[in-house]
C-alpha cells in the first residue's frame, strides 16, 4: 500500500486513538461543550410544563415523546461544533490530507461528539422523565432506547454537518436537512416507552434500533468523508 | 454501452434529441388530459357516498404516485453524478427537486380538499399523510441545500450525496410511520382496496389520468433542464450559435 | 528529519510531481489552462502571480483538496487519483488557514498531526517549537498566541513530518524577520537533503539554493 | 457633538437605515435564510403527533403549547447568525468604531433578524395550529401572542449571542442563556391561547407581552451593545 | 478626500493622538509599561516589533476596541473616554480581519462601510475601486475573491472615508507588488493633506515622506 519505505508510518488505529484524544480533550478545555447539551435537554424538557400543562396525567401520557423530541433537538444543536471549529482554522484540510483512511477519522470524531453531548443526555434521562411523571417502570426502557438511538443521531447528524460545514449561512439548515431524517429513531424510540405502560413486547423496537445503529454505523461515516470531501473544495 | 452513456451524457446530444420528441409527448399529454378530465368529470357515476369530491381522485392519486416516484428519481441521478461525474444527470437532479416538491405538495393539497369532506378535516396524521408530509421535508432540505452552496460543482456533488442518504430513507420513513400508526388508529385512513373493488368504469379514466400526469411529470422536468442546459452552457459554441440561430 | 531512504533515490530525471495539461476556470474566467511542470527532488519552487491568478487554487488542485479541474497530477510517475494514500503520506500542505486550533496549546496540536502522519516525542516537539522561535510557548493555548505566533506554531509542523514535499501558502504573512528567515532556512535545508518545496508568498526570497519559478500571470 | 467640523457627518437615521438594508439583503442573498426558520418550525411541529401521539384530542390540548414551544426554539437558533459573521470577518469591529449610537446599530440588525425569522414563523403558525387542531377560536390569540412575543423572544436572544459571539464554542450555550429568560414570554403567550378556550379575558396577557415588547425594545439592544463591546475586546 | 478644514489645522505642536504612561499585560506577560507618543498631523509612524511583542494589541488598544490597559490616550488633547464619537469620526481602522463580508458584493460592503461615516456615490466607489486595482470586480460577491483581492476591496476604504486617523494592522499581508505599491502611496498622500498613519508591518515600508518608528521590543 506504500511504496515509501522511508516514511515512517503511524497506523491507523493510532490515528484514530489520537484525533479521538484530541476532539475530547478540546471538548473538556471548553467546558461548556459538556455542560450545554445537558443544560439544553434540561431546559427544552421544562419548558413543557410551563408551556403546555402541568397537569400530571396529562404530563404522564406526553412526557415519553417530550423527553425523545428534547433529545433529539438537543443532540441535533450539539453537532454544530463538530466540523465547524476545524474547518475554520483549517485542521480539516490536514485531516483530509493525512494518509489514514478518512472512515476512521470521521468515526473518531463522531464517537467523541456521542460521548460528550449523547451520552450525558441518556444518563440525565431519568431524572427529566421523572420530572414529567413518566411512569417508573419505563425508565429503563427509555435509557435503552435513548443509548441506542442517540448514537444514530450524532452518526445522521454528522452527515448533515459535513454538508453545510463550508457555509457562510449556518444554523437551521442543519436542522432542516437532519431532522426529517432521524424521525424513524424518534417514533421507534417514543413508541417503544409509551408501549411499556401497554404492556407490549419490546424486542422489535430494539431490534429496529438496533439495526438502524448497525446501519449508521457502517455506512453513515463514509456519507460524512464524502460530504467532507466535498465541502472543502 | 459506454460510449452510449458518455453520449448520452452530453447536454448537447440531450437537447437536440429532447427537441425531436418533445412536442409528441406534448400533444400525448394534452391528449390524455382532455379525456381523462372529460371522462372522470362528467361520465365517471356519482360515488356513493362522497358525491362528487371524490373526482379529486383522478388527480390526487396520480400526483400522489408521481411524488413516491421523485426521490428515487433524485437518487440514481444523484448517484450517476457521483460515480461518472455526469453533469447531464446533475441538471435534471436539481430540476427535479423543485418540480417534485411542487408535485408533493399538491398531492398533500389535493388530499386535504379531498380529506375536507370525506372526513370532516383537512389533516390528519395518518401514515401515508405523514410520510408523505417528512418527504416533502426532505425535499425541501435538498433544495435548501443546493440554494445554500455557491459553487455549481460542490453543490451538484452534496445534493446528491443528499439525495442518495435521503432515498435510503424514505422507505425507513414510510415503514416507521406505518408502524408507528398502527398504535393509534387516526380519525379515518386511506383504504386503496376500495378503489380496487370499483369497476372498470372507475380506474379505466384513471389510468388515463396517471398517463396524462405522467406526461405533465416528464414534460416539465424535461423543459426545466433543457433550460438548465442552455444557463449552464452559455458559453458553449452550439449555445453560442442556437441562440444566435434564435435571433434571425 | 527527513528519514534517509529519501536521499537515496535521488534521481532528478524522474520528476516527483508532475502536471500535465491542468486547466481551471473559476466563475467564467479561467485561471490556467494548459500548464505543464514537474517538480524534482531538490527543487524549490515559487509559485508567482499578482492577486487573484490562482495561486492559492492551483496548490490545492495540487494537493487533491480541490477537484474541479482538468488535466493530470503524477507523484512519482503515478496518478494521484489511483493512490492518494502514498502521495500524502509524502505531502505536507499548510494553506491560508494554518491548521492550528486556538483551543489546543501548540504542544498538543503538533502532537495530533503528527500523529496522523509520523509519531514524535515530546522532546521532539520542543525542540520543534524552539527552532521556530517558541520555546516557552508550547504549554500556551494558541488563542493567547499572536497571528505571527500561531504561523509559527504551523511550521513547526515542517520539522516534525518526514513528508517529502511541502506545500506552502504564504507562509511568511504576519512573520517577522527572524521568523522570515528560520523558515528560509528550513526550506533550503529540506530541498538540499532531497525534498520539494512548492510555495507562494508576495514577498522577496533570498534563499542559498537556486529558485524555480512559476508565473501564473499572462 | 462633533467639533470637527470638517468631516461630512452621515445622520444616524441613513446609518441605521443602511444598516437594516445591509443585513436584509445578505439575508435575501441566502436565499434559505428566509426559509430555514420556517422549515425549521414546522418540522419541530410536526415531530410532536410523531413523538407524543396523532390522537386529535389529545393534541388539542397541548398544542398552544407546542407551537409556541417550537416558534421559541425556531426563533433562538435562527438567532445563530445574527453577529457571528460579522464578527469573524471583522465586521463588527466596524460597527463598533463607527461614530454612530450602537444602540440603533443594534436595534437595525435585532429589527432585520426579526422580520427574517420572526415574522414569518407568526404567518405559518395558524396552519401548524390547524394541524394540531388547535380550537379555531383561539388561532387570532395565537398570533397576536406570538406578534408581540417573538420580538421580545429576539431582542433577549441578541443579548446571548452577544455575549456569546466571541466564544469558538456555539450554538447550544446560546439557547442555554437565552432560554430561561424568554421564559415568561412564554408563559404568558401560551397560557393566553390555552385560556381562549376557557373564555377568560385576555387583556391582562396583551398587557403583560405589550409591556414586555416596550421594556425589552428600550433596554435589550443597550444591553447588546454593551455586550458586543465585551466580546470583541 | 480629505475635507478642507482639516488641513487648516495643521500646528504640529498639538500631537492628533496622545499616549500616556500606557501599560498592558496579557496573561502574566507584560507587553509594554510606561509607553508615551504622539502622532502629529503628518506622521506616517510604524509600529514595529517581532511577533507576539504587541502590535496588534497596542493598536486595538488605541482605537478603544481593547480596553484591558492602563494609561491615558487623547485625541487632540481630550481623553478619548469622554468623547469618544468625535474620536471616531475620525478614526479609520483596519485590523488583521479587514472586515468585508463575504456574500456582500465589493460595493454593498463599501456603500454599508461608507454609510456609517462619510456619504458616497457609486461613481466614488467605482473610482475607489479602481485605484486600489479592482476596476471590474465591484459587482462579484467577495467570497468569489481571492484573499489579495479581499484584502484590496478593504483598502478601497481608504479613499472613500473622511477620517484623518488611519490604524492599519499589518495591511500589506496577501498584497501583491502593486498592491503594496498602491497602499504604499494612498499611505503617503494621506499624510501630505495632514492626516496621520499608524501601521504596523513586518515588511520594507519605502515611502516618499519620512517614516517615524515605534519599536515594542525591548
Ligand atoms: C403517499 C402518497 C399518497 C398516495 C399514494 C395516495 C393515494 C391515494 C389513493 C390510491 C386513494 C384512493 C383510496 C380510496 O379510493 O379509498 C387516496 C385517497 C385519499 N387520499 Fe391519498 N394518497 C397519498 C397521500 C395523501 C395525502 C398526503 C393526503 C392528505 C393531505 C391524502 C388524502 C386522501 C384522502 C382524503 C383520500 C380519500 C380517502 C377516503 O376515500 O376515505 N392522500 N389516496
Ligand atoms: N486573546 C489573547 N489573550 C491573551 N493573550 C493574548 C491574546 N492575543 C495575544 N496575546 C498575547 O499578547 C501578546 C501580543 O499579541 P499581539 O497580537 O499584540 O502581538 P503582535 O505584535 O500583533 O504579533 P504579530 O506580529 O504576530 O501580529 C502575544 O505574545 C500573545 O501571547
Ligand atoms: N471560492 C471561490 N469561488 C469562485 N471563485 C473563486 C473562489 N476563490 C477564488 N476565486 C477566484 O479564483 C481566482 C484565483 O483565486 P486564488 O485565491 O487562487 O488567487 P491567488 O493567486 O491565491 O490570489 P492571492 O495572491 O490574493 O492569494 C480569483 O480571481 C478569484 O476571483
Ligand atoms: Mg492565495
Ligand atoms: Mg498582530
Amino acid at each position: 500500500m506504500n511504496d515509501n519505505p522511508g516514511i515512517p508510518q503511524v497506523s491507523t488505529f493510532s490515528a484514530f486513538r489520537a484525533t479521538l484524544r484530541r476532539d475530547l480533550l478540546i471538548a473538556l478545555k471548553r467546558r461548556n461543550d459538556l455542560l450545554n447539551p445537558l443544560m439544553f435537554f434540561l431546559i427544552v424538557v421544562s419548558l413543557f410544563p410551563l408551556g403546555v400543562s402541568s397537569d400530571p396525567v396529562e404530563l404522564t401520557r406526553i412526557s415519553a415523546g417530550i423527553v425523545w423530541v428534547s433529545a433529539l433537538l438537543a443532540s441535533m444543536l450539539s453537532l454544530d461544533n463538530l466540523y465547524r471549529a476545524d474547518y475554520e482554522d483549517g485542521s480539516l484540510e490536514q485531516l483530509l490530507l493525512s494518509p489514514q483512511p478518512l472512515y476512521f477519522m470521521v468515526l473518531a470524531k463522531n464517537i467523541s461528539h456521542w460521548l460528550i453531548s449523547g451520552l450525558p443526555v441518556v444518563l440525565l434521562s431519568p431524572l427529566l422523565a421523572y420530572m414529567l411523571y413518566l411512569p417508573s417502570d419505563a425508565y429503563w426502557t427509555l435509557v435503552f432506547t435513548l443509548l441506542l438511538g442517540t448514537p444514530v443521531l450524532s452518526l445522521f447528524g454528522s452527515i448533515g454537518v459535513a454538508l453545510t460545514v463550508g457555509l457562510g449561512s449556518r444554523g437551521l439548515i442543519l436542522a432542516v436537512i437532519v431532522l426529517p431524517l432521524t424521525v424513524p429513531v424518534l417514533i421507534i424510540g417514543a413508541k417503544a416507552v409509551a408501549d411499556v405502560s401497554l404492556g407490549l413486547s419490546l424486542d422489535m423496537h430494539y431490534a429496529l434500533l438496533g439495526a438502524m445503529l448497525a446501519l449508521s454505523l457502517s455506512l453513515a461515516p463514509l456519507a460524512s468523508a464524502a460530504a467532507l470531501r466535498i465541502s472543502v473544495n | 454501452m459506454w460510449l452510449w452513456f458518455s453520449k448520452l451524457g452530453s447536454p448537447k446530444w440531450f437537447y437536440e434529441l429532447s427537441s425531436k420528441w418533445l412536442p409528441w409527448l406534448v400533444v400525448a399529454m394534452t391528449v390524455l388530459l382532455t379525456v381523462g378530465i372529460v371522462w372522470a368529470l362528467l361520465f365517471v357515476p356519482e360515488d356513493y357516498q362522497q358525491g362528487f369530491t371524490n373526482r379529486i381522485f383522478y388527480v390526487h392519486v396520480p400526483v400522489a404516485s408521481i411524488s413516491l416516484a421523485v426521490f428515487p428519481l433524485m437518487a440514481v441521478a444523484g448517484i450517476i453524478t457521483l460515480v461518472w461525474k455526469m453533469k447531464l444527470a446533475d441538471m435534471v437532479a436539481k430540476c427535479a427537486a423543485p418540480i417534485g416538491a411542487w408535485f408533493t405538495a399538491f398531492a398533500l393539497i389535493s388530499g386535504a380538499v379531498w380529506g375536507q369532506p370525506t372526513w370532516g378535516t383537512w389533516w390528519v396524521w395518518d401514515a401515508r399523510l405523514t410520510s408523505m408530509l417528512l418527504q416533502f421535508f426532505l425535499l425541501i432540505g435538498v433544495i435548501a441545500l443546493r440554494s445554500a452552496i455557491e459553487s455549481t460543482d460542490s453543490a451538484a456533488k452534496a445534493c446528491a450525496l443528499l439525495s442518495i442518504v435521503g432515498a435510503i430513507n424514505v422507505p425507513i420513513i414510510k415503514y416507521s410511520v406505518e408502524w408507528w400508526n398502527t398504535l393509534h388508529q387516526p380519525a379515518s385512513d386511506l383504504t386503496l382496496n376500495e378503489s380496487g373493488a370499483n369497476g372498470p368504469e372507475i380506474w379505466v379514466p384513471l389510468l388515463i389520468m396517471m398517463g396524462a400526469v405522467y406526461c405533465f411529470f416528464v414534460v416539465s422536468l424535461v423543459l426545466a433542464t433543457r433550460n438548465e442546459i442552455l444557463q449552464r452552457e452559455r458559453r458553449s459554441q452550439w449555445v453560442v450559435d442556437l441562440i444566435a440561430k434564435a435571433r434571425v | 528529519m527527513l528519514s534517509e531512504p529519501l536521499t537515496r533515490s535521488e534521481n532528478s530525471l524522474k520528476p516527483l510531481l508532475r502536471a500535465s495539461a491542468l486547466f481551471c476556470e473559476r466563475d467564467e474566467r479561467v485561471l490556467f489552462s494548459g500548464l505543464d511542470f514537474s517538480v524534482f527532488a531538490g527543487d524549490l519552487m515559487q509559485v508567482q502571480g499578482s492577486n487573484g491568478s490562482g495561486k492559492t487554487t492551483l496548490l490545492r488542485i495540487l494537493c487533491g483538496l480541490n477537484t474541479s479541474y482538468e488535466g493530470d497530477i503524477f507523484w512519482q510517475e503515478q496518478d494521484i487519483d489511483e493512490d492518494r494514500e502514498t502521495f500524502q503520506a509524502s505531502l505536507l500542505y499548510i494553506g491560508h488557514r494554518v491548521g492550528v486550533n486556538k483551543i489546543l496549546t501548540a504542544r498538543e496540536n503538533l502532537r495530533w498531526s503528527s500523529a496522523l502522519h509520523a509519531p514524535v516525542t515530546d522532546a521532539g516537539i520542543d525542540a520543534a517549537l524552539a527552532e521556530v522561535g517558541l520555546a516557552g510557548y508550547a504549554d500556551i493555548a494558541c488563542r493567547n498566541m499572536s497571528a505571527g505566533q500561531q504561523q509559527r506554531v504551523s511550521l513547526a509542523r515542517l520539522l516534525l513530518s518526514p513528508a517529502r514535499l511541502w506545500v506552502l501558502d504564504e507562509p511568511f504573512t504576519t512573520l517577522d524577520v527572524s521568523g522570515v528567515k528560520v523558515l528560509e532556512t528550513l526550506m533550503a535545508e529540506h530541498v538540499g537533503k532531497g525534498g520539494a518545496v512548492l510555495v507562494t508568498t508576495h514577498h522577496q526570497l533570498n534563499v542559498p539554493c537556486e529558485l524555480r519559478r512559476l508565473n501564473l500571470d499572462k
